[in-house]
């Protein structure tokens, strides 16, 4: 299945795009399994997720915590803490 | 939920008029006493930024703060509420943020105000980056641990 | 108090322009983070009400409500303070009070509007007379014990 | 020494008159002193002053409480708690 990755802030500007479509692999099933997938993918992987607890998710436009299974996602975006307001 | 409030919710570029927005949740009606707005301004006290410029997530950041608009409705009793969030470039002392909250009493209207920026500041997928006035790029704003925990001072509803 | 910061406080019959009273204390400085207004209105929920009069103590009102601002001033930082309050006829639906503080900080600027409105409600010398709209009059509005209550929230700053 | 006493809201309607110069005897040190010595002035005084304790009293335009003396006093306001705001 196909599922669109969405970058914002420097979590964007490090991997270099703003999104991309990835066909994620058997035993991916995590927020956490996805995020060490993703850094092991390149240098700009590396070194937008370099701490990965930092890193803010969102499935389906909703806040979700590391632990949140990821299967059926249409969307998943990846973001620095929020600097709204 | 007070039956039929839909709270408003706007993100967008331009600027927001206050008077406006008041006008529009108290006009013709008598039952409202309150009416408490919250703006937020981007400052610039050492003359050295040219803009902030703000990033967000368009979709996830008008169902987040409708979100969190809902979430005050559940825990006070209001007539109105507006929310708008600026993005894109805003200049020092230029308006960021806006929250209109209406309610027949006072403190209703002052805490719910309250409440929503502290969650706004926490959840609304929106990022700060720095355009200095010198040219350079400043960098992204750091998110503070103030503002974490500020939105933890409100008793979870579940 | 911060140097050279005197509120603004009126005591008059006409309405006010909030926009206008943001304006003046934010306009062409870029210090100042966070705006709260709270605006007081004329509420008449069962529709019985004509007008609301307001009595009020010329000359110890302004006073007073200095007193109460410049109390506000020593508590929190803030970089712009006003305080006007209506007196007279007022029609439903209308405004009475109206308390602008601008500070750096939200949380400064939220907590010092509720204390403004704590304190004018319980030392500000106004009394509220109702005027029906079948021509009665309605009599004088009794003082709440919770408006009392409610500045007793506020840790005595002596 | 002539004294100014001013009256509002439902004081006023009581005692019938905005404000009066008065002229205080002796013996009228306090401000618990002036309400019982004005309740014994008549009708309107005792219905205005019924209940002293919910009087509230400011000297030259400061709230005080019912124990201050009031000598020197060039003004005093008598009226219901306030219900500005």
């Amino acid at each position: 299945m196909t599922t669109r990755l969405i970058y914002f802030a420097w979590v964007r500007e490090r991997i270099g795009m703003p999104e991309e479509d990835v066909e994620l692999p058997e035993g991916i099933d995590t927020v956490a399994d996805l995020l060490r997938w993703l850094k092991s993918r390149g240098e700009a992987y590396e070194h937008a997720l370099q701490y990965p607890d930092v890193i803010r998710v969102a499935i389906n436009q909703e806040h979700v915590d590391h632990r949140e299974k990821i299967s059926g996602a249409r969307e998943i975006a990846l973001f620095p803490p929020m600097t709204g307001g | 939920m007070p039956d039929g409030l839909v709270p408003k919710v706007r993100i967008q570029h331009q600027d927001f008029d206050i008077a406006a927005e008041i006008a529009s949740l108290t006009q013709d009606r008598t039952d409202i006493g309150a009416v408490v707005t919250f703006s937020g301004l981007c400052r610039d006290e050492k003359g050295t930024l040219s803009a902030l410029e703000l990033e967000h997530y368009p979709g996830m950041a008008e169902a987040e703060i409708k979100r969190i608009a809902a979430e005050a409705l559940t825990r006070w009793p209001l007539q109105g509420l507006t929310v708008i969030h600026r993005h894109g470039k805003i200049r020092p002392g230029e308006n960021i943020v806006l929250v209109v909250t209406a309610s027949t009493h006072r403190q209703a209207a002052f805490e719910a105000a309250d409440f929503l920026m502290d969650y706004l500041k926490s959840r609304a997928p929106f990022w700060k980056k720095e355009h200095r006035a010198d040219g350079s790029e400043g960098g992204w704003v750091d998110a503070k641990d103030t503002d974490a925990n500020a939105a933890r001072r409100w008793p979870s509803s579940e």
